[in-house]
């Protein structure tokens, strides 16, 4: 874990036991194993999305979230009717927290008529906008100053929603993120700004570290810059991110202030589906990293408090299973697109399209 | 019907929507406590306050997209941007977001958004502060793209472009803030997708849109004089483009001109060129000649500026061929 | 002579040049270290070292930028645009510095830098991944801009391109990267601005450039079998743009279909359409018909997407028109 | 001066008496009076320059650099062969201290064809390569990725330059100072990146403050994110930016580290010369700092010390104005461009015009 060691120490509210949510008491077990089945259901999902991508099922772009399920699980766990989330275009994990149909999500990677997008987006960009979910984005940096905007949108209509707003570790560096994390900044001076920026530091952009894409590797401090104020948490431990994200998502509400946390985390797989060689890290880092694999910790954590037993947790990974399976033969069964689709949602109107 | 400027006109349309409806909301540099650089906004943030009047840093991309991420929560942001010159800064936010978005969400999200401000050259504001960027943005789809020339159609346009729940590329003619004309009252919203014939003519279609609009007036006049009667036509939508009214016009005087500030390569001309040969064929008597722009980044000097911008001389020789008198 | 695919022939202009030319450099996002997303620039940094093959963070208009002072200074830098679709972000580096800073030098500055990258379709890489950009870039005084079809090809315009004291847009066809053909040797330059007649006929002409060529060279081979001799123009370069060869093909075929990935508003074929209409009027024995892209953002199912690119069919059907047999 | 206060202690070397040049010794008379000279000369360049746009010889847009010269003045002391200058604008002064003909860079802002670049780019475009004067540029935050890059150049050639890179302080905000810092600090760990930035920090973007355009109004301290370290310096006073001037400069070109100064200074003149009303500040805080201007200040700290009398000044005062009016009159006898002129320097051969 030489990586986590040099980036200094994570602060950690609390260990699993003792997570404590918004209004200070405990998170009960029935709660905490609900999250480990929502967790094991993304790793699931997106073990059959590069399946299906390697069946040749999904096609273009497919960049999975595995071994960073513990920030999205954690920080949505703290997302209220009304809130907003945004991310990039490793969005699986967040659609389906914020409850979309996994069998909707997994059409939409087919590019089936029944896909959470009609087939029209595909795996970059899951919308769900019912559940909050604004999307998915394919332009690294490019939909920060979406969110920013959406959280003044919401204040200025008199909302209490606040934005979740996901970033990876590359994308600080791109020149969309200093101009909307400033916008926010200024903008929070007046309450007139529910941010909350979340870095998935998984520690590389495509294959170039933090330490290559910057010579001040604190991403958190990055945001002094900016007027927010920001924490770092350890995103492998879903503990450590709940307890921050009540409390921070919270305080967001309350102010109408941005805040910006850095989790920091481990992709566990290649950048995206098609990658096949990893020249950019050493196998013993990634072997390394996969025994602080999120989903296991967890279950290591709620076996010693007492919480659950290996038979319970079986049960539980079971039924992921069958709902990640019910979700690939939903999208297998799917049609495709109605070809008049193609035309369709370019406008609002006939005016646009002209002749 | 009241006679008022250009920018008036164009004040009066946001200042009465804004009163109207407020989800309508401002965004740019210097709009408010400045006044705004070409004084379109000023006394608004006064009478809006500045939540809905919302200066902002210079960062172009940034605003743009926060203004894209407030239309997707509902409302109607208009960004002023100082300059179409100053837009390449947010051609990621407006071609990948703005004008995608309804698509890549499979028709869940709506982006109500007015990007507006001055477009084209003025007086020698040199290479990075002259461009005419129609065909630009233009290109693509998802975006409604509009070049008002008058003072009604400015007002017209832009009621309708705030009420369009499209992104609306709102090209001014920076050139023509001060020219005045006739204006209805009201509500006198003018539709996209319909060009204007600004003159009537038997002898020849001259097609502009924006301050190149005023040039081609002159020319026709210039004609009228020589027994050449010109029919003038305003484009006004780029996107959507009104191919049957030019088609229309020349399929009766068999004979085009269409002239532009932007450069020949790739531009309105090109496509206006294409559509015509494409649908009167048969009725063209002569190639439509285009005048644009000479192809040299905007120089400085006014001597230079002037030979690089369409002149009538220009326009005139073009109908000299068309006409087969040269 | 050697046979070798389309990457290969690129990479060998690169580092040959590299070899040749210690001023020339290469930056962009994982070049390096990763191996290049498009394993264009494999083992380059094995052998030039990290001063000349620079990875860079993600940011685009930072490192074209800073690619634009490094020529300033003498080198010639390559930037690698992971794909064109990121280049919006670098728009305005582009567009308003490395164009024009020759011109508002008043010639005391020049910028010898390529930028290069895949552009057009890939398979579903959908909305904000799916771009074609040669008219956008085209339009632009200043900037050279290019397309290459073929291996033979892509290494010669790149050894033009590397050598040329002018920015160059250089476009690969990201989808003929495993395409095989023969090149020569050595310094086989290929010049700008002349196009290539891909195949000689004498009923129709076929335009295109890029990955379209090969589309148009299999149409040919259907039509050969109806009878039809069509001509097949690849364009190469897109600015400067090879009239001439269209002009001289046209006035032979007296018939011509443009065909192009891009959407049809203000593009290449709208170019090529208005440039055959002014310079073979009187050899026009029918409009020149478009095909391009669907008015549409890229989308992502594949049934959706192979009717939004342009198809055999829909090519045979705008040839069946020209020649009119419909 | 309540400006000034609220933004914190400026760092300030010495004052003039005890100006001290790169080898710490002190900077001896002759050369303050020498830029004594040049400052009253570019004050007074820029004053002809008003009145040249008024009567309506000069075109275009035109932003003076009056109250601000203690600045570039300052820094361009310690330019050496070699180096070069980059910035917005805002440019004369740059151009005029790196040695340009005054003549030809008043004839570029009249148009004509003896101009510094023939009367191609007018005042925002001042070009002198041979002096190391590498543009003026009218994108604001354009031009920070190109000094960054001329750097890297540089020492990439083995050459022991330094790159002056001005910036305002709206520029800071927008994504291409970030993106540009960045590299900056990351190509500088290599000892790639001689750049010094310099902020002219006139306190006002157009009409937009410092303090309302972001929530943190600690300029320099922006540099922390991208590990560049940084100082400020009481741009007002000449004294105090020499003495910064010769000791970053010569660290920059030591280490090939990137550096910032943020020089408070402020505009006495509206932001360009088309401007006639100024809402958004007060007459009294210009009179105010007007009681600061450089040349003023630099007047009395010369006669406190000896180094000058009144008449002495009064005599250097009219050699500048000497100066200036021969440019003016050279520029205003000089002929247009050549109308060939509107198509050289586009492209470097024949090839790229195509027909
Ligand atoms: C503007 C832009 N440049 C480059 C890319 C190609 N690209 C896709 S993902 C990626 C890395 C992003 O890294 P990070 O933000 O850390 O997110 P992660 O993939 O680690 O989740 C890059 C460079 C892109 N999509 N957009
Ligand atoms: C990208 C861009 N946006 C807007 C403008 C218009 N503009 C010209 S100068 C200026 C203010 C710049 O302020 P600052 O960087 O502080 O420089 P100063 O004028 O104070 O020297 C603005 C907004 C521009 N030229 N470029
Ligand atoms: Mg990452
Ligand atoms: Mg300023």
């Amino acid at each position: 874990m030489a990586t986590t060691e040099r980036r200094g120490k994570q602060r950690s509210d609390t260990d699993v036991a003792g997570v404590v949510d918004r209004n200070g008491s405990r998170v009960d077990d029935a709660t905490l194993l609900d999250l480990y089945r929502k967790m094991t259901e993304v790793r699931l999902f997106e073990e059959a999305a590069q399946r299906g991508f390697r069946q040749g099922k999904i096609g273009g772009y497919l960049h999975v979230y595995s071994g960073q399920e513990a920030v999205a699980t954690g920080f949505l766990a703290a997302h209220r009717e009304g809130d907003k989330a945004i991310t990039a275009y490793r969005d699986h994990a967040h659609a389906l927290l914020l409850g979309s149909e996994p069998g909707a999500v997994m059409a939409e990677l087919y590019g089936r008529g029944t896909g959470l997008v009609k087939g029209k987006g595909g795996s970059m960009h899951l919308f769900d906008a019912a559940n909050g979910m604004m999307g998915g984005y394919g332009i690294v940096g490019g939909h920060i100053p979406l969110g920013v905007g959406m959280a003044y949108g919401m204040r200025y209509r008199g909302e209490p929603g606040v934005v979740q707003l996901y970033l990876g570790d590359g994308a600080i560096h791109n020149g969309a993120f200093h101009e909307a994390a400033n916008l926010a900044g200024l903008w929070g001076r007046d309450g007139l700004n529910p941010t909350l920026f979340i870095i998935e530091n998984n520690q590389y952009g495509m294959g170039t570290s933090v330490e290559r894409a910057t010579a001040m590797t604190d991403l958190a401090a990055k945001f002094d810059s900016y007027g927010i104020a920001h924490e770092k948490v350890d995103g492998m431990d879903l503990g450590a991110v709940l307890a921050c994200a009540h409390r921070v998502v919270d305080q967001v509400r309350e102010t109408g202030r941005p805040y910006a946390v850095e989790a920091l985390t481990y992709r566990i797989v290649p950048h995206g589906a098609g990658d096949f060689f990893e020249k950019y890290r050493t196998k013993e880092e990634v072997r390394e990293w996969r025994e602080r694999d999120p989903i296991g910790l967890l279950e290591r954590r709620l076996i010693e408090s007492g919480a659950a037993d290996e038979e319970r947790l079986g049960a539980i990974r079971a039924e992921s299973k069958r709902a990640v399976e019910a979700a690939v033969r939903f999208a297998d069964e799917s049609p495709d697109p109605a070809i008049e689709e193609l035309y369709t949602d370019v406008y609002a109107d006939e005016v646009g399209s002209g002749r | 019907m009241p006679v008022m400027t250009y920018r008036e006109a164009l004040k009066t349309a946001m200042a009465d929507e804004m009163e109207r409806d407020d989800s309508v909301v401002m965004l740019g540099e210097d709009i408010g406590v400045y006044g705004g650089t070409h004084v379109i906004t000023d006394g608004l943030l006064e009478r809006f306050g500045p939540k809905r009047i919302i200066d902002t840093p210079i960062a172009e991309g940034g605003f743009t997209g926060a203004a894209i991420g407030m239309a997707m929560t509902g409302l109607r942001p208009i960004v002023e941007m100082m300059t179409w010159n100053f837009s390449f800064l947010a051609a990621d936010q407006i071609i990948q977001n703005a004008a995608k978005l309804r698509y890549f969400s499979g028709g869940q999200v709506t982006v109500p958004l007015v990007i507006r401000g001055p477009n084209g050259g003025g007086v020698q504001l040199s290479a990075q502060h002259t461009h005419s960027l129609e065909g630009f943005y233009g290109h693509f789809p998802g975006l409604k793209v509009v070049s008002p020339a008058t003072p009604a159609d400015v007002k017209g346009m832009m009621l309708t472009a705030i009420r369009d729940p499209d992104p609306v590329i709102f090209l001014e003619a920076g050139a023509l803030y001060g020219t005045k004309g006739e204006v209805a009252d009201g509500d006198a919203t003018v539709p996209f997708g319909k060009a204007r014939v600004a003159r009537e003519g038997t002898d020849v279609t001259l097609i502009a849109y924006g301050r190149q609009v005023n040039l081609l007036l002159k020319v026709a006049e210039t004609l009228a004089a020589e027994g050449v009667s010109a029919e003038v036509i305003d484009l006004r939508s780029i996107r959507p483009f009104d191919a049957a009214t030019i088609v229309e016009s020349v399929r009766k005087t068999h004979r085009a001109v269409v002239v532009q500030e932007q450069w020949r390569w790739f531009s309105v001309a090109s496509e206006v060129a294409a559509v015509i040969q494409e649908e009167a064929f048969d009725d063209l008597d002569a190639p439509v000649e285009r005048v644009s722009g000479a192809e040299v980044p905007a120089p400085y000097a006014r001597n230079l500026e002037l030979a690089a911008f369409p002149s009538e001389a220009q326009i005139v020789a073009a109908v000299q061929r068309v006409l087969y008198r040269t």
